[in-house]
């Protein structure tokens, strides 16, 4: 599974990193690896069922344990 | 994949360097072109120049005899390609009677303008200088006059050769309608262009294509109602091919079309002089390739696809109808198996009970997924479509027979293919037929939407087909939106869609095309009844 | 330097926000929940109140022509602070991406594939909706009008076809809910569907004609408050009291269609009209993560963070735990949650450029 | 340069393809691998030493029977009557794996047949699953077995060849004499979810003996909350469908006004209203029935063709319309099942009075005060004016 995924995030490079070295776009390389670093270790995570917090969790944390805003 | 990807590296390294010398040896024919070698004085080294670069071929004849005061002339020409008759007449007969009429006259005849103004009995004459344009000229059917002591060359237009009559096209075969189609000479197709379009704006500009076939491409457009941007833009992408060969239409279409990689194709082909004359008065352009019946235009839009020239000639109504029927059997062509796959194994549920008690009891037995199936009968009727083409007419009738026997009946009492199946095959294959313009388009996407239906389901087809629409609202064929009146939407245009408005009605060209003069005709054309004025008149005069 | 250079036409922004509504279709379950059979009166009360919120959206991009809303951002709380504001709504339209991918999937896992993971449904769909991001903003808007079109004809022909089924009953007692439960209701469709239109800030700056903008938005919002209307009236009219306790009402009305056992089982529409107006609503919000990301970090183009977003919005969808918690979540905080960022901010907004007279 | 890029792409999109491909297909299952169900029979077994056993009779469809233009076998049974037994009702359904090869399949499941001790056992448990699960439907019919459930899918209809077919096309033609409730899962459900309303479904019975052994759907099995708690014979039935404003067609016996001789009036149309009223913190129902007919045959030779007769046998068409309401409303009362719906109208008209009327609702339906006024026209006498019968001197 690993493998899987590593092979398409290699696919994903290969699409899109060759146009912007070729226009010299360095800083959208880096951004693009960034994000793309983020995005390999967020699916990395999941494979490996580690669990990660979801978002919409702080979410319900902010408004119901620190404001007691919600409606139920 | 490391290897594989140095490969990659080491395979761009040698594209550029490929470019770079291109780049360089482009350079040098642009000089050796500037500076044309020039006819010599004396007949016999221009003669043997001529020998030496095109003398030993056997359809070259080189003609040689004197006339008048013993003017040494040799006439050279391709047997095949000019009018015998021609030569004869107006080019042998003139000049060799030349040197009996008058004698006295006959002597000052060493310049070679006077030969040209006096004697020939042709229409076209050239006068070159340089042995380029004297081969080029010879090659495509010209008969070139060298003069003793002379340095330029007579170049006679004698080009003749045999073509094919104005038949019927095999392609698009109408019941109302001209029945003339192009032929493979260009000067008979630009001819039936003109003959339709008697205007003076109707520009024809042509140009050679293809370092060694030299093949002549002409540009037709209105003049005031193409875009004058459209013009230049297929003058540069023509310019732009430098190859060294281009035999029919297709090549042209595939060094200019805007999306290489599409399934759809971006630039429209028809052999049917009265379509082509349509499309030009709405503000297309059209290329002309010699040598191919077939007609390119540009820009194409989708709907295009789905138009037939015939439908303009028959009434509204039932053009209308006709025209709903082939979006109908294109949707039927694409999506009748997928949706079938999808339904027999994935949505059973969608499928009416009684039905579904039919096709699952067909199903009974079947060893094979309704993917495979779809698949396997998809290939085969392919298969049968193109050994039909190709073979000789009574051979392919019997290949067709025995195909559609085989899968049609045995292989359903065999129990190898489910009989609904076979159903739904032979109405994808009768209704892609429908829309032969868009049958390549449609193959691809048939075979992927099973792909994707086998896969999952109608989420797969819905997918798939959002895909292919994002595709299609992306597409611009020479800057005019592939799915124009629908995608950015023009109400005005709508007209001649699914609906095909009344020719009165339609007073204007399609709006991202022929914008440029958009009235095609006068706002109140519809017909009505005679007035009561005019009644009255024709019973006065019954 | 501007990242993109498409142009959408007055007609086109209008269908595309009809079509970002009519995206929002199946989350009108969430305030299904809280409102029952009024429903209705919740949606229009929602529509209602949206409308001079979406005006404030409007005044505020036209006061700056041209630039989007983290331009906006910027001009209105200075470079940083507009930052910080830019960086909270590009998460919270991310959160809202990856919160549509997971409704896209759950709706297929229930009712079509339940065997399937559900993150071959979300791969299929994220990757479509990049693809459609990647073609840019123009693209997207050329197709609103066809998908806008299909889903109100869906919608139509359902309704149609279930006229005899239908109850009018079932709307009486009209309004019988606590005034608490309306206010929750009316709260979540305003978060849901019409006060996502403030995504349309970021489109706005595309448009060909800036004198119609106005009027465009908003009959695109009445167009889909219109549709949303068609199928709640439908769902409840049809359903009754059974509308409350199944996951789709839409589906399990449709699928009642039965007309001389040849129009029937038809419910495959419900799922096709949702994809195609699904596509509009998260394309959008896609667009406008990665656009406002490429303008945070001054990048020339927005195309290369189109994949590595769409697979960070996946994992995102992918951290939650099921779609009860989903749920909750909808329903009572996140609607709470998205008023900073529909009503406070763009109004802070509007007041800072009044009394600092921007733009200078 | 650009075909560089275009290659990687061909090569992602293939590696996706092949890798979505690698991982299976997870839902596919082909026309041949189902077991199509077409009705399903929810038993209480009734064994001493086991208690609380459920038995489920699902009828498949043997499709390779049913195969079109394949005349040879068509004597052999096109379905095949599972059954299974179990603690609940989803083990039960997932227990069928151990004894069909292929996995029952509900989306064209037709009707849902309880027997008759389970449903005064209570059936809101067994309910559940089919609302619940993705596959089933609700627009399923629900039907009361006399006895077991299990006997009803065994008796071979004439005309079907499937018996679940057959009974839903029997539930479906019940339209013409509306002396049946036809009720389908959905309207099941609805009233199952009401406080007051009670449910009801058709009765099933089998009549007949040995091989001329055939079905007969008739009057109404009344539910009070999910228990069975009584039955309505056909002509209470088609009084409740008068309130109920389901009445499509149907025939009305009534004595000719000049003989002893009956005249046989058909429903051609028929519209109900309900409306409630609140008079001193008392309910009152009022129930306004317009009725249109025709003069569908008459056993008598009288002339009916004038006015005064018309209109004579308009008032007796009326008067057996209010008995027959009547009686279904004397017998719901005594069953203290609300099967008109009387809360909810209530609760429709008057929600503010409803949360005190709602608790007390049991106690007042038994007294409810009910007015019923009938309003029935006769429009057309059939092709013909007069009797078939000698001319009178």
């Amino acid at each position: 599974m690993t493998f899987l995924l590593m092979s398409v995030f290699l696919g994903i490079i290969l699409f899109e990193v060759p146009k912007l070295i070729r226009n010299k776009h360095w800083r959208e390389l880096i951004v693009f690896s960034s994000l793309l670093s983020m995005a390999f270790i967020l699916s990395l995570l999941q494979i490996l069922d580690v669990k990660v917090p979801s978002p919409f969790e702080g979410i319900n944390f902010l408004i119901r344990d620190v404001l007691h805003l919600n409606y139920k | 994949m490391i290897s594989y990807i140095l490969k990659k590296l080491r395979y761009l390294k040698l594209l550029n360097v490929n470019y770079a010398d291109d780049q360089k040896k482009q350079g040098t024919s642009e000089y050796g072109q500037s500076t044309p070698i020039k006819l010599s004085q004396s007949l016999e080294k221009n003669l043997i120049a001529i020998r030496n670069l095109i003398g030993n071929n056997f359809d070259v004849i080189i003609r040689e005899f004197s006339f008048g005061d013993h003017i040494n002339v040799a006439l050279i020409f391709l047997s095949g390609m000019t009018d015998q008759s021609m030569i004869n007449e107006n080019i042998m007969k003139p000049l060799m009677s030349e040197s009996h009429s008058s004698q006295n006259e006959t002597l000052k005849i060493k310049d070679i303008a006077q030969i040209k103004a006096r004697i020939l009995s042709v229409g076209g004459v050239n006068q070159y200088s340089s042995y380029d344009e004297i081969i080029d000229g010879c090659l495509s059917g010209q008969s070139i006059l060298l003069l003793d002591e002379c340095n330029e060359a007579l170049a006679i237009m004698t080009t003749n050769w045999k073509s094919r009559a104005v038949e019927e096209p095999k392609t698009e075969s109408v019941v109302r309608g001209p029945r003339e189609g192009f032929t493979e000479s260009l000067l008979t197709n630009t001819t039936l262009i003109r003959r339709k379009i008697m205007s003076p704006d109707l520009k024809i500009e042509s140009m050679k294509l293809g370092s060694r076939t030299k093949t002549n491409v002409c540009i037709a457009y209105i003049q005031g109602i193409a875009n004058p941007l459209l013009i230049e833009e297929i003058k540069r992408r023509l310019n732009r091919i430098k190859t060294d060969s281009i035999l029919e239409s297709g090549y042209v279409e595939q060094f200019i079309e805007d999306a290489p990689f599409s399934i759809f194709s971006t630039v429209a082909n028809s052999e049917k002089p009265d379509a082509v004359a349509a499309k030009i008065l709405e503000g297309r352009a059209a290329i002309l390739v010699d040598g191919t019946p077939f007609v390119l235009s540009v820009p194409m839009v989708l709907i295009e696809s789905f138009q037939s020239s015939e439908d303009y000639y028959s009434r509204p109504f039932f053009a209308s109808l006709i025209r709903s029927i082939r979006f109908l059997a294109y949707f039927i062509s694409i999506f009748a198996p997928s949706s079938y796959v999808a339904l027999t194994t994935f949505h059973q549920e969608l499928i009416p009970t009684p039905l579904l008690f039919s096709m699952a009891g067909a199903q009974e037995g079947v060893p094979f997924p309704a993917v495979m199936e779809a698949i396997m009968m998809g290939i085969i009727f392919e298969i049968l479509r193109e050994a039909g083409v190709r073979l000789p007419r009574p051979v392919g009738q019997a290949v067709s027979i025995v195909g559609a026997l085989v899968i049609g009946e045995s292989a359903v009492t065999a129990g190898l293919i489910g009989a609904p199946m076979v159903i739904v095959v032979a109405l994808t294959a009768v209704s892609s037929f429908v829309v032969s313009a868009q049958s390549d388009s449609g193959g691809v996407l048939r075979i992927t939407f099973v792909i994707l239906a086998g896969f999952i389901g109608i989420y797969g087809i819905v997918i798939g087909q959002l895909g292919v629409f994002i595709h299609l609202a992306s597409l611009r064929s020479f800057g005019t939106p592939y799915l124009s009146p629908l995608a950015p939407l023009s109400i005005r245009d709508l007209k001649d869609t699914i609906i095909r408005a009344p020719i009165w009605a339609m007073f204007t060209r399609p709006r991202t095309i022929g914008w440029h003069d958009p009235e095609r005709q006068e706002f109140r054309l519809k017909p009505s009844s005679p007035s009561e004025e005019t009644k009255e008149q024709n019973k006065a005069v019954r | 330097m501007k990242l993109e250079k498409g142009e959408i036409s007055s007609s086109q922004l209008m269908f595309l926000v009809g079509g970002f509504i009519q995206g929002s279709l199946l989350t009108l379950a969430f305030a299904k929940d809280a409102t029952k059979h009024d429903l209705w009166l919740a949606l229009i009360a929602a529509l209602m109140m949206s409308l001079p919120l979406a005006l404030v959206y409007i005044t505020l991009a036209l006061k700056f022509p041209g630039q989007n809303l983290f331009q906006i951002n910027d001009a209105v709380f200075g470079p940083y602070l507009g930052k910080l504001v830019s960086f909270q709504y590009i998460m919270l339209f991310l959160m809202i991406v990856s919160s549509n991918l997971w409704f896209a999937g759950d709706f297929f896992l229930t009712f079509f594939f339940p065997e399937t993971p559900i993150i071959v449904i979300m791969i299929m769909f994220a990757f479509i909706c990049a693809w459609g991001v990647r073609a840019g903003i123009e693209v997207i808007a050329r197709m609103s009008i066809i998908l806008v079109l299909f889903t109100i004809l869906i919608a139509l022909t359902t309704f149609i076809l279930l006229l005899n089924e239908m109850k009018f009953s079932n709307f009486l007692p009209i309004f019988d809910i606590p005034i608490h439960d309306f206010i929750q209701g009316t709260n979540i469709m305003m978060a849901i569907p019409f006060n996502e239109v403030i995504i349309f800030m970021m489109v706005i700056p595309y448009a060909n004609k800036m004198k119609q903008v106005k009027t465009s938005v908003l009959y695109g919002l009445m167009i889909g408050g219109i549709t949303s209307l068609i199928v709640v009236i439908r769902n409840t009219a049809v359903l009754g009291p059974l509308a409350d306790i199944v996951v789709s009402p839409s589906m399990e009305a449709v699928r009642l269609i039965d007309l001389g056992e040849i129009i029937e089982r038809l419910e495959a529409l419900v799922g096709i009209g949702l994809i195609l107006s699904m596509f509009l609503k998260v394309s959008v919000f896609y667009y406008a993560t990665v656009l406002g990301m490429a303008q945070l970090l001054k990048l020339r183009s927005y195309v290369p963070l189109v994949i590595p977003v769409g697979i960070i919005g996946i994992t995102l969808a992918l951290t939650n735990e099921s779609s009860i918690q989903f749920t909750y979540t909808a329903m009572n905080t996140y609607p709470i949650f998205s008023l900073s960022f529909y009503i406070v901010l763009p109004l802070i907004s509007l007041l800072i450029v009044k009394i600092r007279k921007l733009p200078k | 340069m650009k075909r560089i890029s275009f290659c990687t792409f061909r090569c992602l999109i293939i590696c996706l393809i092949l890798i979505l491909g690698t991982t299976g297909c997870w839902n596919r299952r082909e026309l041949n691998s189902l077991a199509i169900t077409m009705g399903a029979g929810i038993d209480k077994l009734e064994d001493e030493d086991v208690t609380d056993q459920l038995q489920l009779t699902v009828q498949i469809v043997k499709t390779s029977e049913i195969k079109v233009g394949d005349k040879g076998n068509s004597s052999a049974d096109a379905f095949w009557n599972a059954r299974n037994t179990g603690k609940s009702l989803f083990e039960v359904i997932r227990g069928f794996t151990h004894q069909s090869s292929r996995k029952l399949y509900w989306p064209h499941n037709q009707v849902i047949i309880f027997g008759r001790s389970l449903a005064e056992a209570g059936i809101r448990e067994h309910i559940d699953f089919f609302v619940r699960d993705q596959e089933t439907r609700l627009g399923v019919w629900i039907l009361v077995a006399e006895d077991q459930a299990s006997d009803i899918f065994e008796v071979k209809p004439n005309l079907e060849r499937i018996p679940a077919i057959g009974l839903a096309n029997l539930l479906k033609a019940q339209k013409a004499s509306s002396q049946t409730t036809a009720i389908k899962l959905d309207e099941f459900a609805t009233r199952l979810m009401s406080k007051t309303t009670a449910p009801i479904a058709a009765f099933v019975k089998i009549s007949g003996q040995g091989s001329k052994k055939s079905l007969l759907v008739t009057g109404t099995a009344v539910f009070k909350q999910d228990k069975l708690v009584g039955e309505l014979n056909k002509t209470e039935t088609r009084g409740l469908l008068w309130v109920l404003n389901k009445v499509k067609s149907g025939i009305i016996d009534v004595v000719s006004p000049e003989s002893n001789g009956k005249v046989s009036l058909e429903i051609i149309r028929a519209k109900s209203k309900i409306t409630p009223e609140i008079i001193e913190d008392k309910v009152h129902m009022k129930v306004d029935i317009k009725e249109e007919g025709n003069i569908g045959s008459q056993s008598c030779t009288d002339d009916l063709e004038n006015r005064q007769t018309i209109k004579k046998l308009e008032d007796e068409k009326n008067a057996a319309i209010e008995s027959e309401v009547k009686a279904a409303l004397s017998k719901a009362q005594k069953l203290n099942a609300d099967i008109f719906g009387f809360g909810d109208v209530v609760h429709q008209k008057f929600p503010k009075e409803w949360k005190e009327l709602e608790s007390r609702w049991d106690e007042i339906f038994p007294d409810l005060e009910v007015e019923v006024t009938v309003e029935g026209k006769i429009r057309r006498s059939g092709s013909s004016k007069k009797a078939v019968a000698p001319a009178k001197e």
